[in-house]
């Protein structure tokens, strides 16, 4: 497989998932697009390893490895991120009974 | 075109066409199941790949514990799929638009590089094997893994201290 | 190593105080200790002292920049807990997990300032701002800190997901993350890695808020608990900066000329955004807020003019930087009224609080005499040094006038307004140790050597 | 001999400070007395200094220090005793010490430290006349230049409460200014061309000869501005007759006698210039003559006593240039000294009248006062007699002298000079008929009161009026006696280069027969002119308001309103409009515009600050595109 | 020695009068001070005048390659000199003005004098814009405390308006910097050969800093403002030395360091100077508050200072040494008699004023005497500065204008008498108003310092030789190092 072809793909999902962002209004939701642009920068990530992988000329090489390994703590990180996310969410709905970023706007200008 | 060729093609519409439903759908839950289906597909490319260890991992961590943990929050809040929770007309277009011209300007950007003519080892190669991930992580990766800690502890401090009723 | 192992160990140590802690002072004082205890230990690791020898196989690497900056920090967190850490009984009932997260980011900071691999620099951004969001919702009843502490977190995960795409980038033309590999191929794929380096740079712009990435940090400083908004500020940006320095030195500026452009704009529009949004505001910590933008908007110029003066300037600026606007939130937290008009008559009610706020301030303005003269006197210098953009440099001295327009506004309230501003309670120690923060300003306003000095030898 | 150069000026100058400070202490009697010895004292130092000259015939020269000195330059602080200067230092002194002995009894009202203040005032106008006449270069000269116009200034404003006179003192001090500018600008040129102020440098053969002819002009015209200011010529003259708001002694001293000729003392000073320039010389004949006519026709129709004599003063000021315009620089030196006699004579008479008269100027309210006052009538009757230019009178023979230089340069000058001078002695006897002849017009009081002055007023008077009478003599024409001009004698070192040109340029003095015509001519018509005149105003003066060509010679011709409404209006308006529109709403305008347009953007630009997270996002995409194509597409 | 106590005097000096409460000890320690500070400079003058006692060169940051160099040159001891001798007439002048929280007033006074001399002694570029701005300081505080009701506003625009200026110099001078090899050393700037382009450009860089300060027009708008609303003494300081800064500021950092520049520039300034002098001038003539009077006045007589150096002529160059400091001690003068009377009177308006010859003869009399040194009537110091400035003027070898340059000029001297007569005349002559009816004779203190200044007056308008040789070495290597670049 082209390499190029697992470039766009991933920067499509990620551009998708830009526009989670910008367009969707439910905290949650915007939450996930985010997460969508995390696993395309991991399906990128694999995909280059393997690129590496091929480059080096494949067979016992470990070469590429470490960014899976980066995929790897990507997903830590993401995990973290998650749950204080959630927590911020459900605080912010305990308070205000809604899930909309454009719900609190106190702080402007 | 061989199977590789149709499995790519495949998982690759999967992904985009429920990554596409997870913006689009007006039901947070559903956002969420379709945002599931897309992880699969992405975990069927890893898989493609060859890269096991990962797969599993997105399944599990991602498509299991995360996504689980975003529908009990949305069950608890249970939000009702108002009209209203889309930003108005010009927002969303501006929205589409913006996101369309990153697309473009970075496929702009990167259609000419010189990766044009590099491959990806699909199926072969073990460095997707879970022991020379392990070996790798605990000799050359331990001290990022080790400090990794400090940062789910400080997430956990975090959850606690936000969670905590008083 | 030192400053990470300790910070780390006494975090997890701060959040079992809660447990078993009942009086909020030991607890703080607790923190103290650890804070001087990292502060001491990071200064015998600058001779040499390691604690643990590990191999870091050459994912982090302590040369005498990451390590002089740690100190500052430490020292400047140790100002900022002896004056401030009184005020986070306000916010909640949570100190010492407060305390825990704030030792956490400075694990953090201590990593950042020492990264070799952009994985350790992911990470330690991630451990620096993940805590943040936190402290931004502490206050859980305020629906500012709930709003600021969203929008924060975020914008925050977005910025992280852009950073992680320009890393991916990378790795994909140099398939490595080591920051020396970078520079070996800084031409990698050609686009490829300048497509990474252009969304990592964005991504460090926003979290040292440079426009046009700055748009969290208003409403942020703002909604946070001002303790916190102190911290983050102050410690935590300069913090970002160093590692964004160090970033730097690894790739961009292997071939500089490509990136100049860039960077003016976005210096330009910092410098131009942060200055003039201030000079309306009526909320001094708002005002803060913007300041601070503007005031990365100068520490930009220590990576646009990259040489050691630069190096030297952004080690000056973040300690002249952090000082002052430390000492000028601990006033603001004191203060009865946050807007200009709570200031008016200050001088009459509290002589030394208006003189030392002055001090400041006028270190922020970059007078000489204090450091902040210096800290802008080096980076424009630096950018001066490589002779082109000179009108850059005009425009930022233009911006600095301006900047003196708001700063400028709180004195003359505190000195030439009559009014009924007044603080809650000040007691003598942490007026002395105003003073002291003010005399470190003039000390390092004459003598920035004193600090500089420490990079070479 | 040295010594005594530096005393000339010393002694008035000791006595302006004693009178100055002590003002309060010091009585009337003794003040009055001790500024008159300092000028007596000073009078006959220049005597021991004058005969000296006279017999040894070099000056002398006296050098205290050096005053400025940068590079090359050096200017000192020095003094020039001459055959031209000792004539002056003669009439400054001699007439000062009168008129400050006539003083002292004329402002007896006055009360001490007032009385006080106008000696020490008077003693500085006289150490600054002298420093003028003294100095060595051109520095020094201008130094005592502006100090006289101080005194002036200061004298001038001298009862200050009254505003009227505050603004005559400040018209005249400014007046003098613009002059003074044109002397400074000439001063430099000399500097610049030929690196030094002093005579000596300057007027050296050798250094004129270096000059080129434009410079020269353009240096003695500069030269001349200076002159009209002081000397109130063509067009800085009004000054002058509003000057007479001063004490009237004061308009004798300054006004008449002394500084008012300091112009043409600068000019025989530096002739040896003039006469290289023929073109600065027709301006100034021409200027000296027009201001003749023109202040002797307004002369005609003046009422106030004191304003006709400043007419007539301006008027005789213009011969005086006429003279030095045709080269007859001695003529010029006699009419000054001749005209200080008698002009000094009939301002103290005139005082004297007011004196009699409280206080009252008007002459339609005089009349047949010869009867009360018997001394000042006789006197002032010389004195008219002597500026009428009747022979054996001081005033015809320096008159005669310049109408004979006059005619041997042009016709046409000799012709208006002459007609001016017929102008001159009818509006004087106009003057003398309506004061003294006829039957008094003033109120009843006044008439009770009336009573010749005391002694210290007269003595002076009758001095005067000898020397107005008999002064003539230093300077009898070649035509009358062969070589009995004494004067010219006296002053050739002074002027021989000037002749020495002159000679070349062929100006010779017309025969001795034409000159004959020509005085005749001239007396005749003063002749009539007097007869005319008093034949009418004794008995029928003209007291109703002037119609017609006589109202606008009565308003001066407007010259005042003239200068009003071309400089001083537009100057002030423009002041107000600077002010106002300029300054407030213009330069500061733009300047707070700064500020203002900072405050505006800032309102502007806080509203992108919308607090919503997707507009944030969006424009941190747009900040990406945006860096993108710079990166990517704008770099190529 | 000296050198440096001229600066630790009043600094330190300031310092502990902060911790004076009480008023008439302040008063007393101020007084002190700056008269010791008279003393040292005098003596600096005379019996010390050594190159050790002044000078000095210390360490101060080895990695920027600064040093603390100070030392006073012709120039340097002759602005030392006005500021030393115009702070202990200040100070007496006012003595029996109040002010509230005196010895915070006088703390700062003693520290802008501090700065001040800095300014005048520094030989280090860097040190020197430490001193520009830390003279600033302290005056920014005494206005905006201590001064009219449009204080804060005033000053602050003062403030903001030399800020940018210093702000570009700043940059002017870290250019200049790295051209001189990295250093800021006075001798290597001197030593420096700049490109004429690049001049031309730096000149504008440092030049409207000093501009401001002086101000030349149309940079001028901050003065009449600031100078009405500081309280007398600080505008004293103010119009007295600090726009000396300006004019030294030229003579020693701009002109030898980029003459080219300076040459190109020099019609474009005396063109500016000529358009305020008359500006100022006419709207001198309008005014009726005295202290705006004066301000503008100043204006004029700064700008023909400034006219006059753009000669670059050595008569010219003398004569703005010279009249530097005749303009500092006349204008001290005139603003001593300003606030007398506004103290007295309770007002500045002229129209208001009048009569005060017959109430107040002795100030009268030195008002005149100061006000014709203004004008620079002959025997006045002020007669030989103008004198020896019109000559540079008119013999500048730099422009081809200095005929019309000198006579445009000179309509400056004509509106001069103009308005400073009409001020005497509105303020001591007339009838009097009945604001002035009820007046008695100033203190003793006014009259003291103004007769010393009066005294001053005399002595240097008749024998100016001393001050023109202190000057004349100065000029003489200026001018040198400015012809070599010709």
């Amino acid at each position: 497989m082209p390499v190029n072809y697992y470039i766009f793909v991933s920067i499509a999902l990620f551009c998708i998932g830009v526009v989670g962002v910008l367009t969707r209004r439910n905290a949650i939701i915007v939450f996930m697009s985010i997460e969508l642009m995390l696993n395309s920068v991991n399906l990128l990530l694999v995909a280059f390893s393997k690129m590496h992988y091929a480059i080096s000329g494949g067979g016992e090489s470990l070469k590429g490895i470490d960014g899976q390994l980066f995929v790897f703590f990507i997903m830590v990180v993401a995990a973290a991120e998650v749950s204080v996310g959630l927590a911020i969410i459900v605080m912010m709905y305990r308070n205000t009974h809604s899930a909309d970023i454009n719900f609190l706007n106190r702080l402007k200008h | 075109m061989g199977i590789t060729q149709i499995l790519f093609w495949f998982l690759t519409a999967v992904a985009l066409g429920s990554a596409l439903m997870v913006v689009l759908s007006k039901n947070p839950v559903y956002s969420v199941l379709f945002l599931i289906v897309a992880f699969f597909a992405i975990s069927g490319h890893y898989i493609l790949l060859n890269a096991q260890f990962l797969a599993i991992v997105n399944i599990i961590v991602y498509a299991g514990a995360i996504m689980v943990l975003f529908l009990f929050v949305i069950m608890l809040m249970n939000l009702s799929p108002e009209s209203n929770i889309h930003k108005n007309k010009l927002i969303r277009f501006a929205g589409f638009i913006a996101g369309l011209c990153l697309f473009l300007v970075m496929v702009a950007a990167l259609k000419d590089a010189s990766t044009q003519k590099q491959l990806v080892e699909t199926s072969g190669g073990n460095i997707g094997l879970i022991r020379y991930l392990g070996m790798t992580l605990f000799r050359q990766y331990v001290i990022p893994f080790e400090l990794s800690s400090v940062l789910f502890l400080s997430a956990m401090v975090g959850a606690v201290v936000i969670g905590k009723k008083e | 190593m030192n400053a990470i192992i300790i910070s780390a160990i006494w975090g997890v140590l701060m959040m079992f105080s809660g447990i078993f802690i009942s009086r909020k002072s030991v607890i703080r004082n607790l923190a103290i200790a650890g804070v001087l205890l990292c502060l001491v230990f990071n200064i015998a690791e600058e001779h040499q002292f390691h604690l643990v020898s590990i191999n870091t196989r050459n994912m982090l690497v302590f040369d005498s920049f990451g390590l002089l900056f740690n100190s500052i920090a430490f020292g400047a967190t140790l100002i900022y807990l002896l004056l401030s850490a009184r005020d986070m009984e306000k916010v909640g009932p949570n100190q010492a997990e407060y305390l825990a997260l704030i030792f956490f980011v400075l694990t953090g900071i201590s990593i950042a300032s020492s990264f070799n691999t952009l994985l350790m620099l992911f990470l330690s951004i991630e451990i620096i701002s993940i805590p943040l969001y936190i402290l931004t919702g502490s206050d859980k009843r305020n629906l500012k800190g709930n709003e600021a502490s969203l929008k924060y977190f975020l914008m925050g995960s977005f910025s992280t997901g852009i950073m992680l795409m320009g890393i991916a980038l990378i790795y994909g033309a140099t398939g490595s993350f080591a920051v020396e590999n970078m520079a070996r191929q800084i031409n990698g794929f050609g686009p490829v890695m300048m497509a990474g380096l252009l969304l990592l740079l964005v991504a460090m712009s926003f979290k040292v808020s440079a426009a046009p990435f700055h748009f969290w940090t208003p409403d942020v400083y703002d909604g946070a608990p001002t303790v916190f908004t102190s911290f983050m500020a102050t410690v935590v940006k300069a913090a970002v900066f160093i590692a964004f320095i160090r970033l730097f030195d690894a790739a961009y500026a292997t071939d500089l000329a490509k990136w100049r452009l860039t960077i003016a704009v976005i210096i330009t529009a910092t410098l131009f955004i942060g200055n003039i949004t201030a000079v309306f505001q009526q909320s001094v910590k708002r005002m803060l807020a913007y300041s601070s933008i503007a005031q990365a908007g100068f520490m930009f110029f220590a990576l646009f003019g990259y040489n050691d003066i630069a190096r030297e300037g952004i080690i000056l600026y973040a300690a002249a930087y952090s000082l002052a606007t430390i000492g000028i939130f601990a006033i603001l937290i004191k203060m009865k009224d946050y807007t200009f008009d709570g200031y008016n008559g200050l001088a009459q009610r509290e002589p030394l609080l208006a003189a030392t706020n002055t001090i400041f301030l006028l270190s922020l303005a970059g007078i000489p005499a204090t450091a902040g003269f210096f800290a802008k006197y080096y980076v424009l210098t630096a950018a001066v040094k490589n002779g082109s953009y000179l009108w850059l440099v005009i425009f930022a001295v233009l911006c600095a006038a301006v900047s003196v327009y708001y700063y400028f506004r709180v004195i003359q309230a505190m000195y030439f307004k009559a009014g009924e501003g007044s603080v809650t309670e000040a007691s003598p120690a942490f007026k002395m140790m105003l003073v002291v923060t003010a005399g470190l300003i003039i000390l390092l306003g004459l003598f920035p050597q004193l600090l500089t000095y420490h990079l070479y030898f | 001999m040295n010594q005594l150069v530096f005393l000339i000026p010393l002694f008035p100058l000791l006595g302006f400070l004693i009178c100055g400070l002590l003002r309060n202490q010091l009585p009337k009697s003794v003040t009055g007395v001790l500024a008159s010895v300092a000028v007596l004292a000073s009078f006959v130092a220049s005597l021991v200094i004058f005969l000296a000259i006279k017999s040894s015939g070099k000056p002398v020269t006296a050098e205290l220090f050096d005053f400025i000195s940068f590079g090359q330059v050096h200017i000192p602080f020095a003094f020039l005793v001459d055959q031209l200067t000792s004539l002056f230092l003669l009439i400054i002194t001699g007439v000062g010490f009168l008129i400050h002995v006539y003083s002292a009894s004329y402002m007896q009202e006055e009360e001490g430290p007032h009385f006080a203040r106008y000696f020490a005032y008077l003693n500085l106008f006289v150490f600054s006349m002298l420093l003028l006449v003294l100095g060595a270069n051109f520095v020094i000269l201008f130094i005592g230049w502006e100090g006289v116009g101080l005194c002036s200034y200061l004298l001038i404003g001298f009862w200050f409460k009254n505003n009227d006179y505050n603004n005559a003192a400040t018209k005249a001090f400014v007046m003098n200014r613009i002059g003074d500018l044109g002397f400074l600008l000439a001063i430099f040129y000399l500097l610049a061309t030929t690196g030094s102020v002093n005579y000596a440098d300057v007027f050296a053969p050798a250094t004129v000869q270096r000059l080129q002819p434009a410079t020269i002009t353009i240096i003695t015209l500069l030269l001349f501005v200076g002159a009209t200011g002081k000397s109130a010529q063509i067009p800085l003259y009004t000054w002058l007759p509003d000057a007479m708001a001063g004490p009237t002694p004061v308009s004798a001293l300054i006004h008449a006698a002394t500084m008012v000729t300091a112009g043409i003392y600068m000019i025989a000073r530096s002739n040896i210039l003039f006469t290289m320039a023929p073109v600065t010389q027709a301006v100034v004949a021409i200027t000296g003559l027009a201001t003749a006519v023109l202040a002797a026709t307004v002369a005609l129709k003046q009422n106030d006593i004191k304003k006709v004599l400043a007419y007539s003063t301006v008027s005789q000021l213009g011969y005086m240039f006429l003279g030095l315009g045709v080269g007859a620089y001695t003529g010029a030196v006699f009419h000054v000294i001749t005209h200080a006699f008698f002009k000094a004579l009939l301002f103290l008479g005139a005082g004297s009248v007011i004196h009699a008269m409280h206080h009252e100027q008007d002459i339609r309210k005089m009349g047949g006062l010869r009867k009360a006052l018997p001394v000042t009538h006789i006197t002032f009757l010389v004195g008219c007699i002597a500026i009428a230019g009747i022979p054996p009178f001081s005033g015809f023979f320096s008159k005669d002298e310049i109408l004979a230089a006059a005619f041997a340069s042009n016709k046409v000058y000799w012709v208006i000079g002459a007609a001016t001078a017929a102008i001159t002695a009818f509006y004087m006897f106009r003057l003398y008929a309506t004061t003294f002849l006829g039957k008094f017009r003033g109120s009843n009081d006044q008439e009770h009161h009336l009573h010749e002055s005391p002694p210290a007023m007269t003595v002076p008077l009758v001095i005067l009026a000898v020397l107005a009478a008999v002064g003539g003599f230093i300077g009898i024409p070649e035509a009358f006696a062969s070589n009995s001009h004494w004067l010219e004698k006296f002053l050739e070192p002074v002027f021989a280069g000037s002749y020495a040109i002159a000679a070349k340029h062929d100006t010779v003095h017309p025969a001795a027969s034409t000159e004959f015509v020509l005085v005749g001519v001239s007396v005749l018509l003063a002749v009539a002119a007097i007869a005319f005149a008093v034949t009418r105003f004794s008995r029928r003066p003209d007291l109703g308001e002037p119609e017609g060509a006589a109202k606008f010679l009565a308003n001066k011709w407007y010259a005042d309103e003239f200068y009003d409404g071309l400089v001083v209006k537009p100057v002030q308006g423009t002041g107000s409009f600077l002010d106002r529109v300029v300054e407030k709403s213009g330069i500061d305008w733009l300047v707070n515009g700064v500020g203002r347009s900072v405050q505006y953007s800032s309102r502007q630009l806080r509203l992108i600050q919308s607090g919503q997270v997707g507009s944030y996002v969006l424009l941190m995409i747009g900040g990406i595109l945006v860096l993108f194509v710079i990166q990517f597409f704008l770099k190529k | 020695m000296i050198a440096v106590l001229l600066i630790l005097i009043p600094l330190l000096g300031g310092f502990l009068l902060f911790a004076v409460k009480d008023e008439k000890t302040a008063k007393g320690m101020a007084l002190l001070a700056a008269t010791a500070v008279a003393a040292l400079s005098v003596a600096g003058l005379t019996v010390m005048n050594n190159r050790a006692s002044l000078n000095m060169d210390l360490e101060w940051l080895p990695m920027l390659n600064s040093r603390f160099h100070i030392g006073l040159d012709g120039m340097g001891q002759m602005l030392c000199l006005l500021t030393a001798v115009s702070f202990p007439l200040i100070f007496v002048a006012t003595w029996h003005n109040t002010y509230k929280e005196a010895h915070r007033f006088y703390a700062f006074m003693l520290l802008s004098q501090a700065g001040l001399m800095g300014v005048f002694l520094a030989m280090d570029a860097l040190l020197f814009y430490f001193f520009w701005e830390l003279a600033l300081i302290p005056v920014y505080f005494l206005s905006s405390i201590w001064g009219g009701e449009k204080r804060v506003a005033a000053t602050f625009k003062f403030f903001i308006y030399t800020f940018v200026g210093s702000l570009l110099m700043l940059v002017g001078i870290i250019f200049i910097y790295f051209k001189a090899h990295q250093s800021f050393d006075l001798q290597s700037w001197y030593n420096l050969k700049l490109y004429p382009d690049t001049q031309n450009w730096l000149f504008w860089l440092m030049f409207i800093a000093f501009a401001i300060k002086m101000p030349v027009w149309p940079l001028h708008t901050w003065q009449p403002d600031a100078y009405e609303q500081s309280p007398t003494a600080v505008t004293i300081v103010m119009s007295g030395v600090m726009v000396k800064m300006g004019v030294f500021a030229v003579i020693r950092w701009l002109a030898p360091v980029v003459p080219d520049g300076f040459y190109l520039w020099g019609d474009t300034v005396s063109l500016l100077c000529i358009t305020g002098i008359i500006y100022a001038s006419l709207i001198a003539m309008r005014q009726d508050d005295l202290k705006r009077l004066i301000a503008y006045s100043s204006i004029a007589h700064m700008g023909l200072m400034c006219m006059a150096l753009f000669a670059s002529d050595k008569s010219g160059m003398q004569g703005v040494m010279f009249q530097m400091f005749s303009h500092g001690i006349n204008i001290i003068g005139l603003w001593m008699v300003a606030d007398a009377i506004e103290q007295k009177y309770g007002t500045r308006k002229m129209s208001a004023l009048g009569g005060l010859a017959t109430k107040d003869p002795a100030l009268a009399i030195l008002l005149v005497v100061v006000a014709l040194a203004n004008v620079a009537l002959p025997l006045t110091n002020g007669f030989v500065g103008e004198f020896m400035m019109f000559n540079g003027i008119f013999s500048s070898a730099v422009t081809k204008y200095g005929v019309v340059d000198m006579a445009a000029a000179g309509v400056g001297i004509i509106l001069s008498a103009v308005y400073t007569l009409t001020m005497i005349k509105k303020i001591f002559y007339g009838e009097g108003s009945k604001l002035t009816a009820s007046g008695r004779p100033v203190a003793g203190t006014v009259l003291f310092s103004l007769a010393v200044i009066v005294a001053m007056i005399f002595v240097f308008g008749i024998y100016p030789k001393p001050m023109l040789q202190l000057t004349s070495d100065t000029v003489d290597s200026i001018l040198k190092y400015m012809k070599t670049s010709i």
